[in-house]
């Protein structure tokens, strides 16, 4: 089988794009005693090609982990393309459909990039300042915790009978999520729970 | 040194990442046809389900160049000998001989030195000849353009070095890219190594078809069961005989006229009411 | 023969318009032509009013053609080369050449146009009315017929050569369908015009006549032939509205009918001519069987 | 071989990797699985079963393999059953099986609902004599409690042993009750038998490789068990080629499990604090985890314990006040996902937080779990889109049906916009436990933020509210260590300056010494006196020095690329891999070397007269060795040590308690030491096998609106698994927004056999209906050969598929299919049983016959 990794220039030459790379002759093939056109098509050797920096990323959607290039366009700081990583050993360059498509999922005119609230008994959105939103959130979370916290609680002791134990957990805020985000965000997130002593933390490793 | 794709469709998962990843490369949209609008929400909703096997793009398009089909083989009582799903990744062929090209009265389809061959999209007029006179069923009039689009095989990235966006994504190595030559000589192992594990149907495409395929395929079934035709006939071929017919017919009234308006008035009249 | 080959979605009001009407107005040349040629001073109405209505018809069909592109501006792009700006010819490509033979075609129809004009007496004023010869007439006559034939039956030779089934099937007779009904219609075409004009001149209209029965002979056997040769792709000669239009207009209206009642009714009348009235209605049906007959096919295409 | 996993549609680029063994090797594939799949069409067996029905399958094959003569000749198996598992290990004499209990195991309560596991341990030495007196570190205290040492049997022959008892236990799991129970022909069950059992060897190995079509089950575990005890009896761990590979489904399900958003689990698989347990102060909580396994790598317990305290509550956390403990939540019972929606449902829970997660579509039960959110006070979403979840106030089906009102629903929502990947810096670890860095290409549009900014300005604002607190109950909030606060060269280009620093994260995660702040090179290191903070031990030396961050290594090889990322624990990518070699360090073969002993190499350290110490377990590919590294294979261990101690030199199963894999769970498990075949909860047959029908201590929950249907329920006859497709991504938020990728694959279908699509008037194209007594949906029909009716016992089982991607929003729409599905889950994880229930099915739309 023809290995399709060797076709593929490694990431480098990519990433720095090739001045010297084959300019590509356009010529048109013409049939007969057509018009010559090459001489005219030519303007187009040096046929364009989206550049820009290539950031090293990873594939969102599964576990595979597949390697990403994201590529970014000088200037104007926009995403150009999301397309497979040649160096991952994991992957090789290659990508599923889905992670063919990351680009469109962040480069997606249905994407909601505001801060989206609706009020008790409401049946529309309404924006606001996300600043407005965190600090609400902050103080719902605490009153909602402070209002329902256990420092103790009694526990059947096997026997029958009850036992006083220290739990120092609230049921009354959930956490539910985590399989798609990063880490860093998994450790500061239990952490930050575990603190405020919410026991009901889940994730998609359950379903 | 022409350019092309191997299509191993022994190996094609049917996974259809060559179809996005090639719409991701090229900034292609979603096929409008596969879509209605929903007002109330205000975005598009996709209705396109066609029932035929995993298979609901159905076909290529100006906004689908890659299109994969889904072939169902099972016999009643699912015998494994008699029980497969045929997966095939197609896409333009880039023939040496193309029927669009060849029909182009613009000059708007080129074919580069890379052997491929291309719509220029500031020349095409939409004419539509090139339309139905590619035998493949590729080449395809964009509402949004007004031009008509194919796969180019990806003509930025071969020129700079690169391999096709399709190719590249593909996780099996179904689609590969590379000289046409050297593929070939894959292909060609890879076949007699499917016939040494006993697929005796296993057969190349594109070795001969319109001056032969620059992206080719090899299929376990006959070409026709994965929707290729098996004799191929580059419409220009036809183009002398055709022309020539209608010039007899020209020919045959001009004698019919020569007849009819002879027969009734010698010169020697007209001389005469002439004067 | 593979029917998943696309479709070009041409729509009949613009391209099977701009056939038939190309059709008509390059019929009308030839016949013009052939008896400015041939006929002598007897068909001079004949080919004067062939050459009246092939410049004015060919000039409309510009914009049908035009209409029906996907960016219609860059219409210029058939003639000259985007890029480079010069002229630009493709010979494997029946689309480019008849682009060039309809801008000769429509050069010559308009010379003719003129010399007709000029030798009527309209154009007296025109300074170079007086350079009128009837050299150069003959020539435009010849190279107009020429390029004519060729506007007529290139657009049969389009659908041929193609790979949708039909259209291949059909390979090789549709050019000369069309350029048969092209003179089918253009006689019709002439004949309404000289009605019209109230110029019908009894001396020229046998020839015409005659003529116009060969041609519509020969368009039916193409036709009968067309669906033969379609075999198994024929379907939409068979059922539906193609079929309809095809057997209904084309067939019968356009040759059938007249050609019925062209040997039936001078012998109703007992050797009379044709009554002007009746020819009048037959020449209609004539154009409209030959508009059904580009619309059948390019849809036929189209469907299979 | 492939089962309980479809994975060339969810995982297709894993599948480029057996696919090339196949064509470029000559590897055997084969796939068993209910339906044809596009897996299946690659693979050269494709065995159908009853979904179900893999544990007799399975076991099955385990029956076949023990006696088959291949087996029983090549000494390979002996050697690595007998040195490598705990075949040899005699078990209690009160232990009783389901072959003596029809069915259940010894320990059942008398309600039938919960098992003890007393009788299912180890027959044991007497304890030796402890290796220290008086007990001043918490090591000390596990010293002081190390167990006598297994009795064994090496000749296999004691009617006790673990191998007698697997050999009788799985006597009955012929190949004729395959066909029977299965569905599936004999020939094709021996052909995949014969195909694992001669793949396997010393120059052999057999990979098996699994999913969610494994975990979704009410014995969603013991599947995983019964591969787990045919691999070992086939020597198929800790060897290149081999073991069972789990493929999951999220980016990084692994990374949030390792550090787990999950109720149950601190990071690095330390349990949870738990008020039900001895865990009233830390050496109670220490003890009472530590002690049972204590012999092995475990044996570290503390240090790791009080590492992870160290590191939430920093100065804060001294020796004195147990390093913060008591402030530490304690759990209280099950509070996973499906017992939070019942909870929700009864008012329990106030406030949500939903962090990418959409449990409107993808909840089990989605209806009932919708329901429940419209009893919340507030909910916070973070996505990219409006998902289901979040707009189910707005245009869920049951607004749209009347059942909820708007005006009626006082749940207060926000919706904040999260930011895509390329949007910021983070690692995530994959279904291989590699963990690999994505660096941030651009800012967050708008509001956008990542999750991590969201967490961490929660916090930093929380911790603002409660700094005045006085009160023990927010001591927690009060200490709890949280400077992760950006560098400017870490936001320097970027517009967001308040974005947290991912590095400050992972380096707590790795742990560092508290008085230096250096990054912690290996666990090793660890302390269990305060001086070392780490929030997850598993995860140490992914930043093993200061600015070097390992998941950002990206130089990859041909095989292990032990410099792509970094593999936990200490880049080992094949786990317990000590067992490629043989007991004596030796490779089992030539092909098949990957970790051994060199008894030329320098080890590294002298011995009292200065001169080097030979000797050491060595990998030429870079693989990170999965043992003591200069451990000689005779070694002998120690009775009374605890950790790598008490291991000898060819316990190669580090983890486990007696350094064996377990054929036989002693414990770990509540249902019971070996996989037996239960039918699903809800099935149409009853259980061929023994007279206890289905998982005797499954998790149910009788709340309204969670109706289950009985065995063999007439209403209700057809079989239904729920699956996912390549083109979409689990509840289809990052798939069905996706134009590109709505119309691959548009709407809501069911797959359907011709035989039964006869049967009830259905139409290829056509709209049917299924039903269960949860819900009801409607979806396209899509016949097909690749389903089959199975014959189950004499009697024809259908069985439909039905993916379960879509929603009411985005641009691919259809039914939820999760309104079908029931809240039942697995003992041990609480996991639900999502791949087999039953239901009915018929042509027409919801609700009439259209």
């Amino acid at each position: 089988m023809p290995d399709t990794k060797g076709l593929n220039p490694s990431r480098r030459t990519f990433l720095k794009g090739t001045a010297g790379a084959a300019a590509g002759t356009v010529f048109a093939e013409l049939a007969g005693l057509g018009l010559d056109v090459r001489a005219f098509a030519a303007k187009a050797g040096d046929v364009p090609i989206k550049r820009g920096k290539e950031v090293p990323s990873i594939c969102p959607y599964c576990a595979v982990g597949c390697g990403q290039i994201v590529m970014v366009e000088d200037g104007t700081g926009k995403i150009l393309d999301i397309q497979g990583n040649p160096d991952s050993p994991i992957s090789q360059g290659t990508l599923c459909p889905k992670g063919a498509a990351t680009y469109q999922l962040a480069v997606n005119p249905l994407r909601w990039t505001k801060v989206k609230y609706r009020a008790p008994g409401s049946d529309r959105w309404e924006d606001k300042p996300l600043d407005w939103a965190m600090e609400r959130i902050a103080q719902l979370v605490r009153k909602t915790r402070d209002a329902e916290f256990n420092e103790f609680q009694e526990m059947p002791d096997g026997k029958g009978g009850a036992v006083r134990k220290r739990v120092m957990n609230t049921y009354a805020v959930a956490s539910l999520g985590g399989a798609t985000m990063d880490n860093e965000w998994n450790y500061v997130h239990q952490k930050l729970m575990h603190a405020l002593g919410v026991v009901y933390v889940e994730n998609q490793a359950r379903i | 040194m022409p350019k092309g794709m191997f299509v191993d469709t022994s190996i094609c998962t049917g996974c259809k990442a060559c179809q996005v990843a090639c719409k991701e490369w090229n900034g292609l949209p979603h096929e409008p046809g596969h879509f209605r609008f929903d007002p109330v929400e205000k975005r598009p909703v996709a209705v396109n389900f066609t029932g035929d096997s995993y298979d609901n793009t159905g076909d290529l398009s100006a906004a689908d160049w890659r299109h994969v089909r889904f072939i169902e083989q099972f016999s009643e009582d699912r015998a494994r000998s008699r029980a497969r799903w045929l997966f095939s990744s197609d896409s333009c062929k880039h023939c040496n001989d193309a029927g669009c090209l060849n029909a182009c009265p613009t000059g708007a389809i080129v074919r580069t030195d890379l052997g491929n061959v291309t719509v220029q999209q500031d020349v095409c007029i939409g004419c539509k000849y090139c339309i139905p006179s590619c035998p493949y069923g590729v080449i395809s009039l964009s509402e949004a353009s007004g031009t008509v689009r194919k796969c180019t095989l990806c003509n930025d990235r071969i020129h700079n070095g690169l391999g096709t966006a399709c190719a590249k994504a593909c996780p099996t190595g179904s689609i590969s890219f590379g000289e046409v030559a050297g593929l070939k000589a894959a292909a060609d192992r890879r076949l007699a190594q499917l016939k040494g594990l006993g697929h005796a149907d296993a057969n190349l495409y594109g070795y001969k078809e319109a001056g032969g395929l620059n992206v080719f395929y090899l299929f376990l079934d006959r070409p026709q069961v994965y929707g290729q035709p098996e004799t191929v006939v580059v419409p220009q071929k036809r183009l002398p005989v055709s022309s020539a017919v209608t010039v007899v017919g020209a020919l045959a009234l001009g004698a019919a006229a020569m007849v009819s308006f002879r027969e009734r008035g010698s010169r020697e009249e007209d001389e005469e009411v002439k004067k | 023969m593979n029917p998943e080959v696309h479709v070009p979605g041409w729509e009949w009001y613009y391209v099977a318009m701009y056939f038939f009407i190309g059709g008509v107005s390059a019929g009308a040349y030839f016949i013009g032509s052939l008896a400015e040629l041939f006929g002598g001073e007897r068909h001079r109405e004949i080919s004067r009013t062939g050459f009246y209505i092939a410049f004015p018809l060919i000039l409309l069909t510009p914009p049908l053609l035009i209409a029906d592109l996907g960016r219609p501006e860059r219409f210029w792009h058939l003639l000259f080369h985007a890029k480079s700006g010069f002229p630009y010819l493709n010979f494997q490509s029946p689309l480019s050449v008849g682009s060039w033979a309809l801008l000769l075609f429509g050069a010559m129809a308009f010379l003719s146009f003129i010399d007709n004009l000029v030798a009527e007496g309209r154009l007296q004023s025109v300074p170079f009315a007086r350079a009128y010869s009837r050299m150069p007439r003959k020539w435009y006559a010849v190279v107009g017929s020429l390029a004519g034939f060729f506007v007529a039956g290139y657009t049969g030779v389009i659908l041929n050569v193609t790979a949708r089934p039909f259209w291949a099937a059909t390979d090789p007779l549709i050019g000369a369908l069309f350029i048969a009904s092209g003179a089918s219609t253009g006689a019709a075409a002439i004949y309404l015009v000289m009605a019209w004009r109230k110029k019908i001149a009894a001396a020229g209209l046998p020839g015409l006549d005659r003529f116009d029965r060969l041609a519509k002979v020969l368009e039916l056997v193409l036709a009968v032939a067309v669906v033969l040769l379609a075999g198994r792709w024929a379907a939409p000669l068979l059922r539906g509205s193609s079929a309809v239009m095809f057997w209904g207009g084309a067939v019968l209206l356009g040759t059938l009918v007249p050609l019925a009642a062209g040997w039936y009714l001078p012998r109703a009348a007992e050797g009379a001519a044709l009554p002007e009235r009746w020819a009048t209605v037959l020449a209609v049906l004539v154009l409209v069987g030959g508009a059904l007959l580009r619309i059948s096919l390019v849809h036929a295409g189209q469907v299979q | 071989m492939i089962m309980g996993s479809n994975m060339a549609e969810c995982h297709p680029v894993a599948f480029r990797w057996p696919l090339k063994a196949k064509t470029e090797h000559g590897a055997v594939l084969m796939h068993v699985d209910p339906r044809f799949t596009r897996t299946s069409a690659m693979c050269d067996v494709h065995a159908p079963i009853r979904a179900g029905t893999d544990i007799v399958f399975l076991g099955a094959i385990i029956n076949h393999v023990i006696h088959s003569k291949r087996w029983n000749t090549d000494p390979f198996f002996r050697q690595y059953v007998v040195n490598y598992t705990n075949a040899a290990t005699l078990i209690s004499p009160e232990f009783k099986d389901t072959e003596d209990l029809d069915g259940v195991y010894s320990g059942l309560s008398p309600d039938g609902k919960a098992y003890a596991n007393a009788t299912w341990a180890y027959q044991r030495e007497t304890p030796p004599a402890p290796a220290v007196k008086t007990a001043a570190t918490y090591t000390d205290l596990l010293l002081q409690k190390v167990p006598g040492r297994p009795k064994t049997d090496p000749t296999l022959r004691n009617p006790r042993t673990v191998f007698r008892i697997l050999e009788r236990h799985y006597s009955r799991y012929t190949p004729e009750m395959v066909e029977k129970i299965c569905g599936c022909p004999k020939e094709t069950f021996l052909k995949v038998a014969e195909t694992l059992l001669s793949n396997s060897g010393a120059d052999r190995t057999s990979n098996i490789t699994y999913a969610v079509g494994w975990t979704q089950h009410t014995v969603g575990v013991q599947i995983i068990r019964t591969a787990a005890v045919l691999q070992a009896l086939l020597g198929n761990i800790g060897r290149p080629g081999g073991g069972v590979l789990a493929l999951r489904g999220h980016a990084t399900i692994q990374g949030s499990t390792d550090i787990a958003t999950l109720y149950h689990s601190l990071p690095g698989y330390l349990n949870m604090p738990d008020a039900r347990k001895a865990h009233d102060t830390l050496k109670d909580f220490i003890l009472t985890e530590a002690v049972p396994l204590s012999t092995s790598y475990w044996g570290n317990y503390p240090k790791f314990a009080v590492s992870y305290f160290k590191a939430q509550f920093g100065d804060a956390a001294t020796k004195e006040n147990d390093y913060g403990y008591d402030y530490h939540p304690k759990i209280t019972g099950d509070h996973s996902h499906m017992p939070m929606f019942v909870d929700m449902a009864a008012g329990k829970i106030k406030g949500l937080l939903v962090m990418g997660q959409n449990p409107a579509v993808g909840g089990q039960n989605a209806r009932f779990q919708r329901k429940a959110l419209a009893k919340l006070d507030w909910m916070v979403v973070r996505d990219f889109f409006e998902t289901e979840t979040s707009a189910f106030w707005r245009n869920s089906p049951e607004i749209r049906s009347g059942e909820l009102k708007a005006s009626e629903i006082k749940t207060e929502v926000f919706f904040l916009p999260a930011a895509a990947l390329p949007e910021m810096e983070g690692t995530f670890t994959n279904t291989q436990r590699l963990i690999q860095a994505h660096d941030k290409a651009v800012d967050p549009p708008d509001d956008a933020r990542s999750d991590t900014w969201f967490s961490f300005h929660l916090g930093r604002r929380l911790k603002e509210l409660y700094k005045d607190s006085a009160s023990p109950r927010d001591w927690a909030m009060r200490n709890l260590l949280w400077d992760y606060g950006p560098d400017a060269a870490e936001v320097a280009g970027f517009r967001i300056k308040d974005e947290p620093s991912a590095y400050k994260i992972l380096k707590e995660i790795n742990g560092y010494g508290w008085e230096d702040r250096k990054p912690l090179p290996t666990f090793a290191v660890l302390k269990e006196d305060g001086s070392t903070a780490c929030g997850a031990w598993i995860y140490t030396g992914v930043i093993p020095e200061e600015g070097k961050n390992r998941a950002k290594s990206r130089k990859g090889d041909d095989w292990i690329s032990p410099n792509w990322g970094f593999a936990w624990p200490a880049n080992r990518h094949i786990m317990y891999n000590r067992a490629s070699a043989d007991p004596s360090g030796k490779p089992w073969s030539e092909k098949k070397k990957l970790v051994y002993w060199d008894p030329a190499a320098d080890s590294g350290t002298k011995d009292p007269g200065g001169k080097p110490v030979l000797g050491k377990w060595v990998a030429p590919s870079g693989e990170g060795i999965d043992f003591m590294p200069t451990k000689a294979p005779a070694f002998k261990g120690k009775d009374n040590g605890i950790g790598f101690d008490w291991l000898s030199g060819n316990d190669a199963f580090i983890m486990r308690s007696d350094g064996k894999a377990w054929l036989f769970a002693p414990a770990g498990l509540v249902d019971g030491p070996l996989p037996a075949h239960y039918e699903p909860y809800e099935s149409p047959v009853n259980n061929p096998l023994y007279r206890q029908q289905a998982n005797p201590v499954a998790k149910v929950w009788k709340v309204e609106g969670n109706a289950y249907h009985k065995v063999a329920d007439p209403a209700y006859p057809i079989v239904i698994s729920t699956y996912r497709l390549t083109e979409h991504h689990l509840s289809g938020t990052m798939s069905r927004w996706l134009p590109w990728l709505a119309e691959l694959m548009p709407e809501l279908f069911c797959e359907i056999s011709p035989e039964l699509a006869s049967e009830k008037g259905i139409a290829n194209g056509g709209t049917v209906t299924i039903r269960t007594a949860r819900g009801e949906v409607e979806a396209r029909a899509l016949v097909t050969r690749r389903m089959r009716p199975f014959l189950v016992d004499g009697k024809t089982v259908h069985e439909i598929g039905l993916p379960w991607h879509w929603g009411w929003q985005g641009t691919a729409r259809g039914d939820i299919v999760n309104n079908l599905s029931a809240l039942v889950g697995d003992p041990n994880v609480s996991i639900h049983e999502g791949k087999v229930f039953t239901c009915d099915l018929r042509a027409g739309k919801k609700g009439g016959r259209g």
